[in-house]
């Protein structure tokens, strides 16, 4: 199964065994979402739990909230991340504020489901990278898988949190690989990242689009890294990033969000704050840089294994 | 006794609930104003932070309030607290809220004037105005899937009626059909913007550009004004889709207690002048033979005893301990709060 | 020449430019859905990354185009190439952006069919939807305050009409007064929505809640656009406040290249049908005694010729430099640009 | 002059001379704003030039916009920055990427002032610090004073820039202090902080509200501390940090929006990456918590003295 595939058989899972969940957004019934990642759902399950809606992504955020108070648990597809902010304000004072505000009396589970990222050549506005104004956000829980596997065990486990989960779906990745997926419903445990790869010598904190770069780059060069996919940004998997950072003293944070308090600046701040003692060298970022996205020149602003494995040379020979 | 008589004996006896749906209804409007004063004169003594009267919306809350059910849903704004009484929520809620202390539902985390009541079906307020309005149209949407009786109210001003959040919920309802009654209380002002120059159509004309049902209504005379609702409200609860229900009413005072309405408007209406919603409804209510001067100066005075006690016993509750400040972010807290709480506290 | 001369000669003159417009509107409907074509197939090829199709709108952008003088600005959406065209915007502009080429004027940053021609009075296109009204009342008003002639023209697709800033810029621009139309082009479908279940009224209509004129056109026929388009742009440039022009058009393809209308949507109008507004227009004309076949084919000829040309030039265009990446994030390029720069070159 | 007149005078003395400068907002005319910043402004320059406008953020920033691509210099104000956020997407996907879609073409010369913070017993909805959500966003100039001299100066160094510009107004310091503001037009350069305090022993990095905080707290304590104070969030001037920090060795950064990807990140990840050899103990953050304002517990929630002493005493302790 890819990524896509895996996504949609675990709402179809999920869908059969639990009548309040609802998928809602532009073009996710008929059409089966632009990606059709909810391809056959409304087939299945009928114009109340697969709801195409009018071209309001602050509506169908506001409205997925409204359903999560009172029981549902709505799943709100917004069809291109970048196409998110103006829902910023149902996201932001809203939907993360909602437990906060009435003392745990009114709660919104809910997870919305949006693709990011580059790799499609779509430029300004549908390669965005938005996940630090989310992670940024207390109240909201930030989730992204960068494999089949995770995405279903991690989509599974967001259905069942019972609070409101931002679930970035990196589109360069939708069609990439194909894996062996269970059948059987399982869980890819919130708020802890996974070993991508063993090593000794360097720590490469990274995420979603970037896991494959990464993976290949250090692969291909024979570095003995230590490679952390976070799977949820927030909050942060501590525990597996210190143990790691305490074994290799060296560490570097690769995203293709831009660079400026991309999520590479909070984790770093995080090491240098508690564990500064052990890094033998500098805490270095490889991502996107502080421009919006280019359409033509996309290649050149994700993160490659050339850049890579650039601040790689640069952390183990840094003395 | 026969078909007929039955249908005569019912007849009285509504005729005798809607006799007391409609005192109860004014008594609701002479506590709420009592309790209004007391805390606005509070605030200016420095014992409450800040407060929005709700002075003047009184006929048009409780005036809708009396044509709603038990199972209606609320998503109130800031300024609903008379409709909040008229539906039973006791004073200590409201008071507790106010001065944000330990026995406040929600932890004393809001401004006073942003209520959370949900065991009597409001939905708590957000200071961005109109933001609820898609939320009702969820909610709604959640009720006729689970098949439950009962129609969800959404209230904002006259000044929402710009907000982004507006547009895509009365879209959103009409599209989909929902019974959500979406309830403007005009009052002609939004802090210092009048209303005129908020737009250029009356309001709930508005709703013919969505293909819903508009309502007009005026919300000075809680009778007059419970009669148009009852419409409005019989149009949503029968299934015929949503309707915008405006009322238009005053506030009779500042935005706020940080508000100085010297600056931008001369005609503010004053307590107990005859545009006072309080005054036309008790006089609509003696011509109708309901209450006579005798019966009003007893709520009036029972009004003021209770909500002064209510208030000197609320008012003594300490602070909410500091601790509450981390709670409620996440159903499981995060590591992240639990270090900062640490290092804070 | 007495007066009576000069009102004839000037009628005759007058008749003669009708005419001219009406041929060279009709031309440009032509030539645009030629480049239309050409784009859909090399995309086909890959020799172009995406597109979104304009085929089905040209006689409603035209159409309005015809009434709009040299002085009116635009803020156009992606859809609207036919009308860029119109107005003068070489093809190599339009060519040079769907390459994303070294000469584009935007330097190859956003997807094709997001043109910039500020030269030709074109504000430039965003993606996000409806995201540009609001913008068009702003620069309405420095038009205004400059006491500049013009009006400003915001266009849109049905769907877009459901988004916050449509009704953000709807109600400024009248309680401002201010001279933009606002121009929808319905082509009945937002991606595979219908626009039935986009909202519940025509969308002409939704400029009454705004206390704004309302037009409705018949968009496949240039000419009876034209007669419509008219009359709402002589509205707003008199001064009497924006209007909203709603065209009723088809999307004659996908919504984009990455779009499968096969699994929503049965009833595609065809290329060269009886609803083809190329058809629909060509008969008009023919009526009217203006164009004949002879001049048709010669159109249609000299079309695929100079697109066929054009296209095969721009594609040789190489891609832009990787330098210009890191160019006009702001005037002045920060530090962070220009290290972030120096890393990844 | 209080940082309300400084605001406003410097308004009144730019619209004087500039018949492109507009003022647009929510009460901001007869009523003068309700912090009273533009006060009186109507009544001189009438309503063509300050707009009371219907209450929309989103229509406020996106009228400002196209009167700034149309050679207008508008100044936008938001009531309180936590309503800004539908106006979010005007905002990054408009505002902040116009010049650089249109390869400078176009550009969007404007002022969005708003106030922001705590300190007024707000709550939720009128304390919030969301200074992370513009600096994130490439495009935009980010801006906060913490004095009515410096908010003259960067006030007009902003009107002047030709970019858009976020201006934070700290609604704590609006009435805070009383200072002499000379009667010309001067700058403060954007781009550049200011040592608010000489000091060798440690770096104390911040901004807006939380300057005259961290200025007690280290003059009472006879902290030999070298305080920053940056003024402007975006870009960050990373010359006058890099030099302290390179003398002090020991570094603190101060703010009161949450810490996850607060200013702080940033600030830490950037000294972490290129001079960590000259860091002698960990970079700490002292910010407001991961949650959202609260009303009653303000007190609790807002970096305070004993707070910062704390961190101080950590910092020269550390070794
Ligand atoms: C989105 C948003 N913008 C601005 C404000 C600040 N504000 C609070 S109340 C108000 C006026 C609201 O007017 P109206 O809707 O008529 O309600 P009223 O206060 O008159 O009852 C404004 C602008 C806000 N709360 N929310
Ligand atoms: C705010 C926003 N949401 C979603 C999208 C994705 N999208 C692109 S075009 C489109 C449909 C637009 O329909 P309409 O306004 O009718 O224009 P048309 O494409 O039919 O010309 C959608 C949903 C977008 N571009 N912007
Ligand atoms: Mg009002
Ligand atoms: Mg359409």
């Amino acid at each position: 199964m890819n990524m896509v595939q895996a996504i949609n058989s675990t709402l179809d899972m999920k869908m059969a065994a639990d009548d309040s969940i609802i998928l809602l957004g532009e073009d996710i019934g008929k059409d089966g979402g632009v990606f059709r990642v909810t391809d056959g759902l409304q087939g299945k399950y009928g114009q109340q739990r697969v709801i195409d809606t009018p071209l309001t992504e602050l509506g169908i955020v506001g409205m997925a909230i409204g359903m999560a108070v009172y029981g549902l648990k709505p799943v709100p597809e917004i069809q291109f991340q970048d196409f998110i902010y103006t829902a910023m304000d149902q996201i932001i004072n809203q939907m993360a504020k909602m437990r906060y505000r009435t003392a745990g009396k009114i709660t919104v589970p809910l997870v919305l489901r949006t693709p990011y990222g580059g790799g499609i050549r779509g430029g300004l506005y549908h390669s965005q990278s938005g996940e630090s104004y989310f992670v940024h956000t207390a109240g909201l829980t930030v989730v992204t898988p960068s494999n089949p596997y995770d995405a279903k065990g991690l989509l599974s486990a967001s259905l069942d949190l019972g609070d409101p989960v931002i679930f970035l779906e990196p589109k360069k990745l939708y069609r990439f690989q194909k894996m062996e997926v269970p059948e059987n419903d399982y869980k890819v445990e919130i708020g802890k990242a996974r070993k991508a790869r063993e090593g000794d010598s360097i720590t490469i904190i990274t995420y979603g689009s970037m896991v494959p770069t990464v993976l290949s780059a250090v692969e291909k060069n024979g570095v003995d890294a230590d490679v952390i996919d976070l799977m949820t940004l927030s909050p942060l998997d501590i525990g597996t990033i210190s143990t790691s950072v305490k074994k290799t003293g060296r560490v570097m944070i690769v995203h293709e969000a831009p660079r400026t308090l991309g999520m590479g600046a909070e984790i770093s701040a995080m090491i240098s704050e508690r564990m500064i003692e052990y890094l033998y060298a500098p805490i270095l970022r490889v991502t996107g840089p502080d421009t919006p996205f280019p359409y033509r020149l996309e290649d050149h602003y994700l993160p490659d294994e050339k850049r890579i494995m650039d601040a790689v040379d640069k952390l183990l020979k840094f003395r | 006794m026969g078909k007929k008589e039955v249908e005569k004996m019912t007849e009285v006896i509504n005729e005798q609930v809607e006799k007391e749906k409609h005192i109860r209804g004014f008594g609701a409007m002479i506590l709420s104003r009592t309790l209004d004063k007391k805390i606005i004169t509070a605030q200016r003594q420095g014992r409450v932070g800040f407060y929005t009267p709700t002075m003047g919306q009184e006929a048009a809350q409780i005036g809708l309030s009396m044509a709603l059910s038990k199972d209606d849903l609320l998503y109130e704004y800031y300024r609903d607290v008379p409709m909040m009484l008229h539906r039973g929520v006791p004073l200590e809620i409201v008071l507790n809220q106010v001065f944000g202390n330990r026995d406040d539902l929600a932890k004393g985390r809001q401004m006073p004037s942003h209520l959370v009541a949900r065991d009597y079906n409001f939905m708590s307020v957000p200071s961005p105005v109109a933001t609820n309005l898609p939320l009702a149209v969820g909610t709604a949407f959640a009720k006729v899937y689970r098949h439950e009786p009962g129609i969800v109210v959404a209230s904002f001003g006259d000044g929402s009626s710009s907000t982004p959040d507006f547009h895509s919920a009365m879209n959103m309802a009409a599209v989909f059909n929902l019974p959500v009654l979406f309830f403007c209380e005009n009052n002609g002002l939004a802090i210092s913007l009048p209303v005129e120059k908020q737009t250029k159509t009356e309001i709930w004309k508005k709703a013919e550009a969505y293909g819903m049902a508009g309502f007009k209504a005026d919300g000075n005379n809680m009778v007059e004004m419970y009669r148009v609702a009852q419409q409005a409200v019989d149009h949503v609860r029968s299934g015929k889709g949503p309707a915008l229900l405006e009322a238009r009413c005053f506030r009779m005072g500042p935005h706020s207690t940080s508000d100085d309405p010297s600056k931008y408007e001369s005609d503010i209406v004053q307590d107990g002048s005859d545009r006072d919603p309080i005054v036309v409804t008790q006089n609509a209510l003696k011509a109708m033979g309901l209450i006579n001067d005798q019966l009003v100066d007893k709520v009036k005075n029972e009004s003021i005893r209770i909500v002064n006690e209510k208030f000197d016993q609320q008012e003594k509750v300490p602070p909410p301990d500091p601790e509450t400040m981390f709670q409620d972010v996440y159903g499981n807290e995060t590591w992240i709060i639990k270090e900062e709480r640490g290092e804070i506290l």
